[in-house]
C-alpha cells in the first residue's frame, strides 16, 4: 500500500518549546486517519506544518512518494492538500461564496464573477450533500454550515487530501452525524482524510487507523479495528481514564431555581424562549438537552440577568431575581461558566490571576474602600490554580491568552465554584477539551451537587448530558417539552424529543423526572 | 539579554537613532549638527531659565499625555483632548479672574473648574459611545472644533468684544516669585507638582482601585466584563470623563500658570494632539507618559534655541517624529538587539 | 437668498468642499480595510499639498494649464512614497499603528516646512498662478433644478473625486483585489490560509492611502488655499478620518459623509443670508457643521463596525 | 550661546544699535503684518548699514502662543536693544518680559502695553478701510458689497466699521453683507463665503481675514477666469495684495488693498530709539495722516474720478473733519 502523504520525523519548535518532536504520520490513499492527543499535544501544530503555515525545523514531507517543501498554503493547495481548521478560517461578513473563492477568484473583465462561482459552489455542495446557501453571510449561518463551507473551500481548490482539525468540537449531534456521512462520501470519491478529534467514539466509528501523540512526541499508529477506546485513551494520556463518571445517587432537597412562564427575545427581538418552566433543586444536576438555537443561550442570559426578561419570573431560593442586574444575581448565589470562554469568560489580555478574581475583585478581602490588594488576588489565584490544576507558563501572572483551552476552562470553573454559589450554570463546559480534562470537569460538577448545590448543565453532547445529569430537561422551540431520567432513557429517545417529537405520541406516558 | 535592559535600551536607541538621522539632515542641508545639538542642549539645560522653561513646557504635555493614555488604557481613543484642554483653560481663566477668594480656596477651585470643564466636554462623546455606540473618534474631533468656537465666543462676550479675558488674580495663580527669581522668569510654575501628582493618581486609579480594574477590563473585553457583572456603559462614560478631566487640568496649567488668561484662539494649541504622541511614547503607562512628556517637551522647548544660531526649528520637529517612529518600531530594535546578544554569546 | 438660491449655492459648494476629503477618506478606507489604522492622513495630505504647490510653482511654465493636474499626480506619488514609512513601521516592524500614524503627521508637516524653508528661504510659498478652472457642462446645465445644482461651476477635481469614489467601490467590492483586501482586514489568518500574502496586500493598501491622501492634499492646496504654509492643511486629515468612520469604511459612505460635511459647512455660511438665521449669534453658525455631524452620527448612523483586524499587526501563527 | 555676551554694556546704544522682532503665529512671510514689520526692520537695517544677526537685526518665529515669551526672552538675551512683538496676541508676553527686563526697549504692534519701556503701536485701520469703502461703493454696480472678517476681534472690527462707514459716505443705500468666518486660517471658509456673497449679487468684497481671505481671492479669480466679463472685485488687507488677485497676464481682481504700514511704524520707532528718543510708555497711533494707513495702487482699477474722491476723503480724515468710528453696532 502506498502512502499519499508521509510526514517523517517532523520537529517543530516555538522558541525553545518543542511542540512536535520527531513525529511520523503516514496517510494511505482512501483512508480516514485519526490523529489523537491531549490538548496541547501538538496536533494542530503538526497539521499546520503539513498545510504550509509553519516550517518544520527537521523532518521531511512526501506527497505521493515525492519529497516536497511546503513553504506556504498555496503550495499545499497545489499539492492537493486542504485543511479545515480548528478555529474556522472564515471571514464573518463575507458570503459563503466569497469565502470559498477567496484567493482564486473567477473573474470576468477583472470583476469577480460571483454568479459563476456561486453556481460552482452549489454544484459542489450538491455533489457531496453539503447543503450550503452560496449567498448567505457567514455570520448568519450555523456552525455546522460554516463547517461545510470550510469543506467546500478545500474541495473547490481540488483537494485530494483533507485535514479536519477538531471538526466536531462545536457541532450538535445531528451535525456530527451529517459530517460523518460527508466524510464517508469523500472517501468514496477517492479522497483521503486526516481527522483530529477528542471524541473516541467518533474515531472508532469512522477511522481506519489512529496515530497517537503525547506532549509533542509520536506514540505510535494503531489500526482502529484492533483497538478499543480505553486503549486509545491510555495511549494518549498515559494512564487509565474513566469514561462514565462515577457518582452517587442524587439527593435533591429544596428548590433553588424556579423559572416560570419565561419569555425572552433575542437581539433581533424575536421570541426565543416562549413560556418556559424549569425547576432545579439543591443537590441535583439538571441537564438541558436540545439542538443549538432552541433558546438555550437566551434562557441562560435571562437567568443571569444579561438579557431582559419579557415576561415570566425567575426566582432563586424563593427570591424573585427577574431582571436584576447581573452582579446582583451573581451575589444572590449564581455562578456561570459561559459558553464562549474567550468572548464571555475571560479578559484574554488580563493575567489569568486577574481573571480568576473577575467576580470577586470588588469584595472584601480583595478590595477595601475601593482599593484592591493585589497580593490578595495572587493568593486567591494561586489557591484556585492549585486546586483546579490550572497550568500556565508563569503562574498567575501569565496572560490568560497564553493558556490552553483546557486550562482556561479550569480557571473559569475554579473562579465560579470557589464562590460557592447555590446555583451553578455550566454551558458547554467541556467543549474542545480532551478526555482527561473532561473527566476532571465532570467530577467538579458532581462535587458541587454533592455539596448540596443546584447545577444547571447545558450541553449539545448527549453522552455528556446523560452521564452527568440527574434529570434531563429537553428544550425545544423555547420550551421545556419534557423531563426525563437519564437512567431510563436512550439516546434515540432523547434525539426524538430534541427534534420536537412528543413522547406522549410515542409511548403515551409522561414522566416527571425521577419523581 | 535581560528583558529589563532591553526595555530601557529600546527607547534610548530610538532617541539616538532619531538624533543621528537629524544630524544627517542637518549635514545634507548645510548646517553644522554639532552647533545645532549644542544649541539644542543649551536650549534645554543651558541655564536656570531654559531648565525652568523646559519644565514649564513639559507640564501640560504630562497631563495631555495622561488624558490620551487613560482613554487608551480603557479601550477608547480620545482625539478630543485638544478641545477638552481649551474648555479647561477657559474655565480656569474664568474662575481665576471672576472670583476673589483666599488662595487656599481660589486656586483649588480654579483647578477643579478646569477639570470639570474638561470632564464635561468628554462626557458627551462618552455618553454617545455608551448609549448609542457612536464612534468616539468622530465625536471628539467635532467637539474640538466646537470647543474652539465656543471658547472664542465666550472670551469675546466676557471681555466685551475684546480678544482676551482679564488676568487671573494672584490668589488663583500657580506662578510664584520664588520660581520666577530662581529660573529667571522662565514662567515655570507649580503646575508641575500637580502634573506629577496626577501621574501618581492615574497609576493609583488604574493599578490599585477596583474602578481601575473595571475600566481596564471593559477596555479589553466588554462582553466578559458584562458577564462578570460590571456596568459597561457607566465605565465607558467614566473613562472618558476621567480622561477629559486630565485634559482640562492641562488647560488649567495654561490658564493659571503659563498665561494667566485666555486669548481668542486662532487655531488649536496642538498640545492635545501632541498628547497622543506623548501617551504612545510612554506606552500609555503613567510613568511612561511622564518620560514621554519629558522627552517631547524638552526637545520642543530646546528647539526654540536653534534659530538663535540660524538653524530652523523644523529640524527638531523632524527629529521628534523620527524618535516616535523608532520607539514605535521597538519590535525591530528588540529583534536586532537579541541577534546581537546571541552573536556575542556564541563568541 | 431664496430657497432655490440657497440650494443652488449649497449643493455645488458642498461638493467642491468635499473633494479633498473624499479622496483622503477613501485612502483611509483602503488602508483600514486592509487592517492598518491610518491616522496619518493629515500628514499625507500635508505632503500632497506641499508637493502639489511646489510642482505647480516650479513647472507652470513647462506644462501651462495642465500643471495642476500633473501636480496632482506628482503629489500623489510623493505621498505614496512617504506612506511607505508608515507601512514599514506598522506592517513590517509591528509598530503600534496609531503611533506610527501620529509620527507620519508630525513628520509630514516637519519635512514639508523644512523643505519650504530650504527651497524658498521662507515660511510659506508664493501663490500659484495656474489653477483648476471651473466650467459649465453644456446641455446638462440647462436641465431645470438639477442643472444649476450639479452641472454649473463644476470643478474637474470634484468629478475626479466622485469618479475615484465609484472606482474605489468597484475595486473594493467587485474585484479579486478588493475581496482579498477586505479579507486581510477582517481575518488575516484566514486570508493567509487561502494563499494571500497579507503583508503585500497591506503594503499596497497603505501606499494607495498615501497616494489618495496626497492627491487630496494637492487638491486642497491648489483649489482652495493657493499656497502652502504651516496652516494650509489644518485638521483636514482628521475630518477625512471622521468621514471615513462616518461612512462606515465604505468608499461611497465616505463620499456621502464628506459631502455631508461640505453641506453642513456651506449651510452655516448660507445661514448668513437667510432671514432670521442671520440674526442669531455667529458662533452658533460656526459650530453648526460640527454639531450637525454629531447629530447625524448619533441619530442616523448608529454603530459603525471597523474592520475586525484593524490595528493588529499580522503575526503568522498567532491566535 | 546666550549668557556669554552679557559684557556688552547697554551704554553704547548710539553706536551699535540693534533691533529684532518676534512674530506671532503667522510667520515672517505671512504676506501680512508680520512680513510688513520684517520688511521695515530690514529696510531700517540696510539704511543704517547693519547686518542680519546678533548685534544687527533679526527675527524669531513663534509656532505656538507659549513660545512668544521664550522668543522675546531669547532676543533679550541676545542683547538686542529694541524688540518688537508683532500682533495683538503677543501683548501679554511683551508686558511680562518688559517688566522683567526694564533695561531693554520693547514695542508691541496692534495692542497697548502699559510699561515705561514699551512703545505701543496702533493703527487706525478704520481710516484705511473707510477709503476702501469709498472705492468699493464707487465701483459696485449691484449696490451690494461684502465684508469678510476673520475672527471677531477689535482689530478686525475697526476694518469692518471703517469700511461700512466709507461705503455709506458714498451711497447710504448700499447694502454691506458682513460675515465673520471665525477663523484666520481656513481658506475654504473664505472661498465659500465669497461664493455665497457673489452668488447673491455682491460685486466687491473687502476681506480682513488673513489666510481665510486667500479663499476670497480664489473664488473671485475663478469667477473671473470663467467669465472675463464678470464684475467681481476683492479688496486686500494689510499688505498690497495685487499679486494675490492675478488671474492671468491681463486680468486682476484686486481692486486695491488697505495697507497697514507696519513697516513705516517700525522704522519710525526704531529711528526714535536709535536717536535715544525711544517713546517708552507711549501709545503711537498711525493713521492716514502719517502714512501709517494707505490704499495700495489700484493699477487702474479705480477711475481717476474716484481716486479724487478718495483723496478728498483722505484729507478730511487726516485733518479730522471726518471721524471714523472704531466699532459697529453689533448684532446681538
Ligand atoms: N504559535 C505558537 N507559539 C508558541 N507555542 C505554540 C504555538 N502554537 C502552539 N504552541 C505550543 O505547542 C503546543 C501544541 O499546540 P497545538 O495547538 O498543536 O496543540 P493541539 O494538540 O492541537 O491541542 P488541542 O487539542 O487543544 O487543539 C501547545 O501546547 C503550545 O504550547
Ligand atoms: N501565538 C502563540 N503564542 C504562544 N503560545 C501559543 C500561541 N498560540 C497558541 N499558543 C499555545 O497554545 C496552547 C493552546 O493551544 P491549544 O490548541 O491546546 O488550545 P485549545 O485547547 O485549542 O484552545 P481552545 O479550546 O480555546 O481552542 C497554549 O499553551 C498556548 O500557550
Ligand atoms: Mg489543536
Ligand atoms: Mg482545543
Amino acid at each position: 500500500m502506498e502512502y499519499v502523504i508521509e510526514m517523517l520525523g517532523i520537529r517543530k519548535q516555538f522558541g525553545s518549546f518543542v511542540a512536535n518532536d520527531n513525529i511520523t504520520l503516514q496517510l494511505k490513499k482512501g483512508e480516514i486517519h485519526a490523529l489523537l492527543g491531549e490538548n496541547g499535544a501538538g496536533k494542530s501544530t503538526l497539521m499546520n506544518v503539513l498545510f504550509g503555515l509553519y516550517q518544520p525545523e527537521a523532518g521531511e514531507i512526501r506527497v505521493n512518494g515525492k519529497k516536497v517543501k511546503i513553504s506556504d498554503p498555496n503550495v499545499a493547495n497545489d499539492l492537493g492538500i486542504g485543511m479545515v481548521h480548528q478555529h474556522f478560517m472564515l471571514v464573518e461578513n463575507f458570503t459563503v461564496t466569497e469565502n470559498i473563492i477567496l484567493g482564486s477568484e473567477p473573474t470576468k473583465k477583472g470583476i469577480v464573477n460571483i454568479k459563476d462561482a456561486a453556481k460552482k459552489v452549489k454544484a459542489l455542495s450538491e455533489k457531496y450533500g453539503l447543503n450550503v446557501d452560496p449567498y448567505a453571510k457567514i455570520e448568519d449561518i450555523s456552525v455546522g454550515m460554516q463547517q461545510r463551507v470550510e469543506i467546500i473551500k478545500t474541495l473547490y481548490r481540488g483537494a485530494e487530501n483533507i485535514i479536519f482539525d477538531e471538526p466536531t468540537a462545536s457541532l450538535t449531534p445531528q451535525e456530527i452525524s451529517e459530517l460523518i456521512q460527508i466524510m464517508k462520501r469523500l472517501i468514496a470519491e477517492g479522497k483521503s482524510i486526516i481527522l483530529i478529534t477528542h471524541k473516541l467514539q467518533e474515531i472508532m466509528e469512522v477511522s481506519d487507523r489512529v496515530t497517537v501523540i503525547r506532549k509533542g512526541q509520536g506514540i505510535g499508529t494503531v489500526t482502529t479495528s484492533e483497538t478499543t477506546p480505553n486503549q486509545l485513551a491510555e495511549l494518549m494520556v498515559g494512564r487509565q481514564v474513566e469514561f462514565k463518571t462515577k457518582k452517587a445517587k442524587a439527593n435533591p432537597k429544596e428548590e433553588i431555581l424556579k423559572v416560570e412562564n419565561l419569555v425572552v427575545t433575542d437581539y433581533r427581538n424575536i421570541e426565543k424562549v416562549k413560556g418556559l418552566n424549569l425547576s432545579i433543586r439543591s443537590g441535583e444536576i439538571v441537564g438541558i438537552a436540545g439542538i443549538d438555537g432552541n433558546g438555550q443561550t437566551e434562557l441562560i442570559e435571562a437567568i443571569t440577568g444579561l438579557r431582559k426578561v419579557k415576561s415570566g419570573t425567575v426566582s432563586l431560593n424563593n427570591k424573585n431575581i427577574t431582571n436584576l442586574k447581573p452582579r446582583d444575581i451573581t451575589e444572590s448565589g449564581v455562578g456561570h461558566i459561559p459558553q464562549d470562554r474567550h468572548k464571555h469568560g475571560l479578559v484574554l489580555d488580563f493575567p489569568i490571576g486577574h481573571n480568576i478574581a473577575l467576580q470577586t475583585y470588588y469584595q472584601s478581602p480583595i478590595a477595601t474602600a475601593g482599593v484592591i490588594d493585589y497580593s490578595k488576588i495572587s493568593e486567591l489565584a494561586q489557591k484556585i490554580m492549585k486546586e483546579y490544576d490550572v497550568r500556565s507558563g508563569h503562574g498567575e501572572v501569565t496572560p490568560a491568552r497564553a493558556l490552553s483551552g483546557g486550562n482556561q476552562q479550569k480557571a473559569i470553573i475554579g473562579r465560579e465554584v470557589d464562590r460557592n454559589p447555590d446555583l451553578l450554570i455550566a454551558a458547554l463546559p467541556t467543549r474542545g477539551l480532551d478526555v482527561g480534562a473532561i473527566e476532571f470537569i465532570h467530577q467538579r460538577l458532581i462535587e458541587q451537587r454533592d455539596k448540596g448545590k443546584a447545577v444547571l448543565l447545558i450541553s449539545f453532547e448527549l453522552d455528556e448530558v446523560m452521564n452527568v445529569s440527574d434529570r434531563i430537561a429537553v428544550i425545544y422551540d423555547g420550551q421545556i417539552i419534557d423531563t426525563v431520567n437519564p437512567n431510563e432513557t436512550t439516546e434515540q429517545e432523547l434525539g426524538l424529543l430534541m427534534a420536537g417529537q412528543d413522547r406522549k405520541s410515542n409511548n403515551g406516558q409522561v414522566k416527571e423526572g425521577d419523581e | 539579554m535581560s528583558n529589563k535592559l532591553t526595555n530601557i535600551l529600546v527607547p534610548v536607541i530610538s532617541v539616538i537613532l532619531g538624533l543621528l538621522v537629524g544630524a544627517i539632515v542637518m549635514l545634507v542641508s548645510g548646517y553644522d549638527p554639532v552647533q545645532g545639538y549644542i544649541a539644542l542642549w543649551e536650549g534645554i539645560f543651558g541655564d536656570m531659565f531654559t531648565i525652568g522653561g523646559t519644565i514649564r513646557q513639559i507640564t501640560p504635555y504630562i497631563l495631555a499625555g495622561l488624558a490620551v493614555a487613560f482613554a487608551f488604557r480603557t479601550g477608547l481613543f480620545n482625539i478630543g483632548v485638544e478641545g477638552q484642554l481649551i474648555m479647561g483653560w477657559l474655565a480656569a481663566a474664568y474662575v481665576g479672574y471672576a472670583f476673589e477668594l483666599p488662595a487656599i480656596i481660589h486656586l483649588p477651585l480654579a483647578i477643579l473648574a478646569a477639570a470639570l470643564a474638561g470632564a464635561l466636554w468628554a462626557f458627551i462623546p462618552g455618553l454617545l459611545k455608551a448609549k448609542l455606540q457612536v464612534h468616539e473618534v468622530i465625536v471628539t474631533i467635532m467637539m474640538n472644533y466646537i470647543a474652539l468656537h465656543v471658547a472664542n465666543a465666550v472670551i469675546q462676550s466676557i471681555s466685551d468684544s475684546g480678544e482676551k479675558t482679564p488676568m487671573i488674580h494672584e490668589s488663583a495663580s500657580l506662578r510664584s516669585t520664588f520660581l520666577d527669581t530662581l529660573t529667571d522668569y522662565s514662567r515655570m510654575h507649580y503646575g508641575i507638582v500637580i502634573a506629577l501628582i496626577m501621574v501618581v493618581i492615574m497609576w493609583f486609579i488604574l493599578e490599585k482601585t477596583k474602578r481601575g480594574f473595571e475600566l481596564k477590563a471593559v477596555g479589553f473585553n466588554q462582553n466578559a466584563s458584562e458577564y462578570a457583572g460590571m456596568n459597561v456603559k457607566s465605565n465607558i462614560i467614566l473613562a472618558m470623563v476621567i480622561s477629559g478631566a486630565f485634559a482640562g487640568l492641562a488647560g488649567a496649567m495654561e490658564a493659571l500658570g503659563t498665561f494667566g488668561n485666555i486669548t481668542v484662539q486662532a487655531g488649536f494649541t496642538g498640545i492635545g494632539f501632541d498628547g497622543i504622541a506623548v501617551a504612545l511614547l510612554g506606552a500609555n503607562a503613567p510613568f511612561g507618559v511622564l518620560l514621554g512628556a519629558i522627552l517631547f517637551g524638552a526637545l520642543k522647548f530646546g528647539s526654540l534655541n536653534m534659530p538663535n544660531v540660524g538653524i530652523p526649528v523644523e529640524i527638531v520637529s523632524i527629529i521628534i517624529a523620527l524618535v516616535i517612529f523608532f520607539v514605535a518600531s521597538g519590535y525591530i530594535i528588540r529583534v536586532l538587539l537579541e541577534r546581537l546578544s546571541k552573536k556575542k554569546e556564541a563568541k | 437668498m431664496s430657497f432655490l438660491e440657497v440650494l443652488y449655492f449649497l449643493v455645488p459648494t458642498a461638493i467642491f468642499y468635499a473633494a479633498p476629503l473624499i479622496l483622503t477618506a477613501i485612502g483611509g478606507v483602503f488602508s483600514e480595510r486592509s487592517g492598518v489604522v491610518n491616522i496619518g492622513l493629515e500628514g499625507l495630505m500635508v505632503i500632497g499639498a506641499f508637493v502639489g504647490i511646489v510642482f505647480n510653482l516650479t513647472y507652470v511654465d513647462t506644462f501651462g494649464s495642465w500643471t495642476p493636474w500633473i501636480a496632482l499626480l506628482v503629489a500623489g506619488l510623493a505621498a505614496g512614497i512617504f506612506s511607505i514609512l508608515h507601512a514599514v513601521a506598522a506592517i513590517s516592524f509591528r509598530a503600534d499603528q496609531t503611533v506610527s500614524g501620529v509620527a507620519i503627521n508630525l513628520l509630514g508637516l516637519a519635512v514639508a516646512l523644512f523643505s519650504v524653508k530650504m527651497l524658498y528661504d521662507k515660511g510659506q510659498t508664493d501663490m500659484i498662478k495656474v489653477r483648476f478652472p471651473r466650467f459649465n457642462i453644456p446641455y446638462l446645465e440647462d436641465i431645470p433644478l438639477i442643472g444649476p445644482m450639479l452641472f454649473k461651476d463644476v470643478y474637474g477635481t470634484s468629478i475626479l473625486a466622485i469618479a475615484v469614489a465609484i472606482l474605489a467601490w468597484v475595486i473594493i467590492y467587485k474585484t479579486p483585489f478588493g475581496l482579498r483586501l477586505r479579507a486581510v482586514g477582517e481575518h488575516p489568518t484566514a486570508a493567509d490560509t487561502m494563499g494571500i500574502n497579507v503583508t503585500k496586500m497591506r503594503y499596497i493598501a497603505v501606499i494607495i492611502s498615501g497616494v489618495l491622501g496626497g492627491i487630496g492634499g494637492a487638491i486642497y492646496s491648489q483649489t482652495i488655499s493657493g499656497d502652502f504654509g504651516h496652516g494650509t492643511i489644518n485638521g483636514q486629515g482628521f475630518m477625512a478620518l471622521a468621514a471615513m468612520i462616518f461612512g462606515k469604511w465604505h468608499p461611497l459612505g465616505a463620499l456621502g459623509a464628506a459631502i455631508f460635511f461640505g453641506f453642513a459647512q456651506s449651510l452655516s455660511i448660507a445661514g448668513n443670508s437667510i432671514p432670521y438665521i442671520q440674526d442669531i449669534p455667529a458662533v452658533y453658525l460656526h459650530i453648526l457643521p460640527y454639531v450637525l455631524t454629531i447629530f447625524a452620527v448619533a441619530g442616523f448612523i448608529g454603530k459603525a463596525h471597523a474592520p475586525k483586524a484593524v490595528g493588529q499587526p499580522y503575526i503568522k501563527g498567532k491566535r | 550661546a546666550c549668557g556669554s555676551k552679557d559684557d556688552t554694556t547697554k551704554g553704547d546704544k548710539e553706536d551699535n544699535f540693534s533691533l529684532a522682532m518676534v512674530t506671532d503665529l503667522g510667520g515672517v512671510d505671512d504676506k501680512s503684518f508680520n512680513q510688513s514689520a520684517w520688511e521695515g526692520i530690514q529696510k531700517f537695517g540696510k539704511d543704517n548699514g547693519m547686518k542680519k544677526g546678533d548685534g544687527g537685526y533679526d527675527y524669531l518665529q513663534s509656532a505656538s502662543s507659549s513660545e512668544y515669551n521664550t522668543n522675546l526672552t531669547n532676543m533679550n538675551r541676545r542683547n538686542f536693544d529694541l524688540i518688537f512683538g508683532v500682533g495683538y496676541l503677543m501683548a501679554d508676553a511683551v508686558k511680562e518680559v518688559a517688566d522683567q527686563k526694564p533695561d531693554t526697549n520693547f514695542s508691541i504692534i496692534d495692542a497697548t502695553v502699559d510699561a515705561p519701556n514699551v512703545a505701543s503701536i496702533l493703527f487706525k485701520e478704520q481710516e484705511g478701510a473707510f477709503l476702501a469703502g469709498v472705492a468699493a461703493a464707487s465701483v459696485t454696480k449691484s449696490n451690494k458689497i461684502g465684508f469678510v472678517g476673520g475672527i471677531d476681534i477689535p482689530v478686525i472690527n475697526r476694518f469692518h466699521a471703517g469700511f461700512v462707514e466709507g461705503v455709506k459716505a458714498v451711497n447710504p443705500d448700499i447694502k454691506v453683507d458682513v460675515q465673520y468666518t471665525g477663523a484666520f486660517d481656513k481658506a475654504e471658509l473664505g472661498k465659500t463665503t465669497a461664493n455665497r456673497m457673489f452668488t447673491t449679487g455682491v460685486d466687491v468684497i473687502f476681506h480682513a481675514a488673513g489666510a481665510t481671505g486667500n479663499g476670497v481671492f480664489t473664488e473671485a479669480k475663478e469667477r473671473k477666469a470663467k467669465d472675463p466679463n464678470a464684475n467681481v472685485w476683492v479688496i486686500g488687507v494689510d499688505a498690497d495684495q495685487y499679486k494675490e488677485g492675478q488671474v492671468n497676464d491681463k486680468t486682476n481682481v484686486t481692486l486695491t488693498s488697505v495697507m497697514k504700514r507696519v513697516d513705516v511704524a517700525v522704522q519710525d520707532v526704531a529711528k526714535q530709539a536709535k536717536e535715544g528718543k525711544f517713546p517708552g510708555g507711549e501709545t503711537l497711533v498711525y493713521g492716514l495722516s502719517d502714512n501709517g494707513m494707505a490704499l495700495a495702487d489700484s493699477h487702474g482699477a479705480i477711475s481717476d474720478e474716484t481716486m479724487k474722491k478718495i483723496d478728498d476723503f483722505a484729507k478730511q480724515i487726516a485733518d479730522g473733519t471726518i471721524k471714523v468710528p472704531e466699532k459697529v453696532e453689533k448684532k446681538k
